[in-house]
């Protein structure tokens, strides 16, 4: 198995979603408000007061071809609006 | 400057409290309003403010001078960013252009409701159908700022995407605070018509509380306005003029507006508010989503940074006495 | 129906910004309301009605009428759900059925809440020990739901952990808005009669404000309800129908019931409503834990989706157009 | 104990939410108040107190009497820490010696709050001025706190960071919530000065709904100190011993010397809750930066733990009736 | 070292931590109101409001044998009540 | 590329910050608002309304050569204050 971690702005969380739906992510798990910063700049709190949101972060348990799949979907959101996307090693409990 | 009426608006206690949160990040006290308490209070106000135009809205009725008025807003809201996009572009490209444009072009509702209560404390009058204003100004400079990408950055952008209008048109119109403010508009008009016991007891919490939820609000954008500032020094003087002088040029042409359109000083000075303020919450959503190219830094950080605390603190009186000039009082 | 009720109850401020709600999802404007501030209204509305409930039961006294109306509302919390159950064992298994039939033995705060807004608009008196009823009739329903999957299903639960009915009572008794609720009446009560100066202190905050705030909650309760409808459309025709039929045939026993007991119109109602709603709080926080194997987007979507707006919009104008053809009106 | 004194402060809704609070964890409820709304209520309380308190003291005036015993109060802030620590050594290593020397020689704001109450409650007067002692008596023991571990510990802290004063006098003074209160404090001094609408346009924010915010508040309060009792009670007899009989000593020194300001009973009780209460707020903060040897369960515990909840329901009428005995009561 | 990650609803946060405790966790860390969707269905953030609560992520990081321990006491919790459990190794910084 | 968690108190969060730019870090995200327990006992949300913060989670994303640089800043924060650093692979999307 697999653990994909993906941080963006919270703005595009439904486009995201939508595209792991898509590529068909057996599920995943949101956590919003989250800050950082990235090539982009830093993101802070008051972000979300200005309605732009601040990061989202999600996380993704998948198959290794099921990953494949997500990639092409996620990969073009992250370029064009920014945020990251990493790969990492799971095992099921 | 009349020194007189800075101090009049300064000493309030909104203002103070603004000032109380710049201060505590200038001398870095560990004050801070964690989320989603800023975002209660913004709904809180947009939710009051809305209502209570709805109720003078439908006492005052449809009349020339409302329906005029509010045209000429919205005009403005769509000139306003042409002007500002074709002096940007001194400096900036086409996209921080468009993106800083489109938010100039748009309004503050927190300037407008303080602008609101220094009028309230002069004992000026002015009327509930400028809140209608204020809601139809906020979205049609989204569009001017995408048609303006549109047309002046048509091969220089060979990834982005379609501009889909539909989706675009519902960014700008469907944004949770413009719909918020229209709602509640609507919603004060239907009930003042149909339901008087019902807004009796809106009362105490759309009317009395306001005032104290204003100073609790502006005391976090004081805080959030100094956090910004630094990202606009770093932008650099181009702009940082900008930022200052913009609103003080829409303001002078919406005391022209406002003279041409005969309104009353109260009145007039919320025109030119809204002409002089800049938007930090619709637009940079909707352009966060269709231009991403632009940095939003500089659009928040000009908008939020220095334009708002310079609008709060001087611009308010000074336009006022812009409009004490211009606008001949009849009280 | 009588559409002039049903008008009358649609243009209040509550049931407007409950529409401005439902509106912004269908529309799909971001509009949201972010946690935990739905819980801050909600804790606030629970514990403004169960202060103001302790007052008026401690000036209303314990009579006759006082202690029968409560223990018939707690019957009917124990009756109704068994109805609930057979019917929806047509075509739900045991799970299912029973934490429904819990869902729907139990009761809606928020649309009571919006049912005394409701006669306060008709100027239709009602008492405030109802409040008791309400905070009665929240648990006893999670019993008999557990009742029912204990009693229906021991066999086909292979891997169920027993059912400790200590840890059950605990979790029906001591829900955090229950208790909070029945915390608050109790204080009401005590303050009521021991501090009457402490009566007067709370009134703006647990009586001016409350009309306010219960429009900012049923704000956000369009929003939720109208997220979770889609949900229940999915689950099919069956369970559509009997979020309708059910608050129907539960309304029109409460009416019957609350003739016998020779109700007033404003008490008749609020007994009415009492019935007819089904929690989405207390109740699916209990089931959860006791019986997983029921669908929670079943117990919640029904309750949520379309009973609570169905209510809230036309349930509460038709049954009290129901209470006065049953009832006679003394004024 | 004059019973009938607690009795009276027992049956109010501040002390009966509280009791809701801690009995809500006993009986193992799930009622919880989630972040960031005990901020929010907290923040409110801070900035109500404060703007009221400027308000007062700008028409009181300086005269001797508040700068007596605002210097008074300041004073006691530095010695209580001393007598603290000497009595903490018995048992205690220098670190959390300091750091709960530092807690008790500072104040618990809320504690303050429930004072006030509990002297409107009893029609007694007192003066708005004594918030300024309030607020003055935050951050000096911080100070000494950290002057203890200087002096007395220096061998044993091979690794400690350099204690660099700016950055500890910076924290102690510009806290979030000090800063607040001070903040605010000025801000009502202004307002009453030079906005005369301002304050009545403040009034129903900052007055009215005080009580009822006090209300939820301590409901939450009630819930975090009946969580953090346990890990009292495993920090063992000598704590417990001491967040019980420290206040008592404390307060006996505090009457002596409102004896010595004549001050009048109103003023005296608050002086002596004043030094009576400890912090959980502002100084857990400042020792967890500056002496992380110090256990902040040691620290949190004892002042949030037992001493506020003693306070708040004995502590109060035991300290009224202390200072009715020693302070002849003028009307 | 090893890191587990385990997402399930907020309802079941006491027991589970419980769980922990007595597997003989070193140390765990709670991030609340984290959404997501599994094999159960989505979590909303109005779950918040039904007092079902959102969805608590945990993250232990421990030794192997003691993981061995833990997924005793866990799984059984995971089975139960639905929720998510990986593992992924991790060093001591 | 590796991945580093970092989970310490609130308090802290500023110094942690500025070590990690001082570090090179090319980015972070941080989940405020989590508790837990540790070595130094339970963080639970009350400590949030004392103004101490419940805990702060970091995680940065760098190459290894970056990782040790900043491991000489983080560690030394975490071993005076208390909190925990693991590092595990990770692979770009
Ligand atoms: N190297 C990194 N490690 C951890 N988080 C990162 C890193 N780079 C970016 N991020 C996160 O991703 C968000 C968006 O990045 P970007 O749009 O590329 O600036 C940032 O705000 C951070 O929260
Ligand atoms: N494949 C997955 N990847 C990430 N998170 C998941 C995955 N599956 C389930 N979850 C999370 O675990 C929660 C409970 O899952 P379940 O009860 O199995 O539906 C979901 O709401 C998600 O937050
Ligand atoms: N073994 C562990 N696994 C996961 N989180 C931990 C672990 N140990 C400590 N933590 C987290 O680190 C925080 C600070 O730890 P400490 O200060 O060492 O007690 C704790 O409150 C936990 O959130
Ligand atoms: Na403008
Ligand atoms: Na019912
Ligand atoms: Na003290």
């Amino acid at each position: 198995m697999k653990r994909l971690d993906l941080i963006f702005s919270d703005r595009e969380l439904d486009t995201m979603l939508k595209a792991l739906d898509d590529g068909g992510a057996p599920g995943y798990t949101i956590t919003k408000h989250v800050t950082g910063k990235g090539p982009q700049g830093a993101v802070s709190e008051d972000m979300e007061f200005t309605d732009l949101g601040a990061n989202a972060h999600v996380i993704v348990f998948c198959e290794e071809n099921t990953l494949e799949k997500l990639a092409l979907k996620v990969k073009p959101i992250l370029n064009y609006y920014g945020g990251i996307g990493y790969i990492s090693d799971a095992k099921t409990l | 400057m009349d020194t007189n009426l800075v101090l009049q608006n300064v000493l309030t206690p909104p203002v103070l409290f603004f000032f109380l949160g710049t201060i505590a990040v200038v001398l870095r006290s560990d004050l801070e309003i964690p989320a989603p308490l800023p975002k209660l209070f913004s709904f809180y106000l947009l939710l009051a403010i809305g209502f209570k135009g709805g109720l003078e809205l439908e006492s005052s009725g449809f009349g020339i001078q409302v329906v005029q008025t509010v045209g000429a807003a919205v005009l403005m809201s769509l000139i306003l960013p042409l002007i500002c996009f074709f002096i940007l572009r001194l400096k900036l490209d086409v996209f921080n252009s468009a993106a800083i444009a489109a938010a100039y072009g748009s309004i503050s509702a927190v300037t407008f409701i303080t602008a609101e209560s220094f009028l309230e404390n002069l004992n000026v009058h002015f009327d509930g159908f400028m809140v209608a204003a204020l809601a139809l100004m906020e979205s049609p400079a989204i569009i001017v700022g995408l048609l303006l990408v549109k047309v002046a950055a048509p091969a220089e952008r060979p990834n982005a995407k379609r501009i889909r209008w539909k989706s675009i048109l519902h960014e700008a119109m469907l944004n949770g605070s413009v719909y918020l403010l229209i709602g509640s508009l609507l919603i004060g008009f239907l009930t003042a018509a149909n339901n008087p016991s019902g807004v009796e007891k809106m009362h105490p919490f759309t009317g009395n509380l306001f005032y104290g939820a204003e100073c609790f609000f502006l005391l976090d954008m004081g805080i959030v306005a100094a956090k910004r500032l630094p990202r606009l020094l770093k932008a650099g003087s181009f702009l940082i003029a900008f930022a200052i002088a913009m609103p003080l040029f829409n303001a002078f042409l919406g005391v022209l507006v406002a003279k041409f359109l005969e309104l009353g000083p109260g009145n007039a000075l919320l025109f030119v508010v809204l002409c002089a303020s800049a938007s930090y919450i619709a637009v940079p959503a909707a352009m966060r989503m269709t231009v991403p190219e632009a940095k939003s830094s500089y659009y928040i950080s000009t908008a939020l940074g220095l334009t708002f605390p310079f609008n709060i603190v001087f611009g308010i009186p000074l336009y006022m006495g812009m409009v004490n000039k211009f606008i001949p009082m009849v009280s």
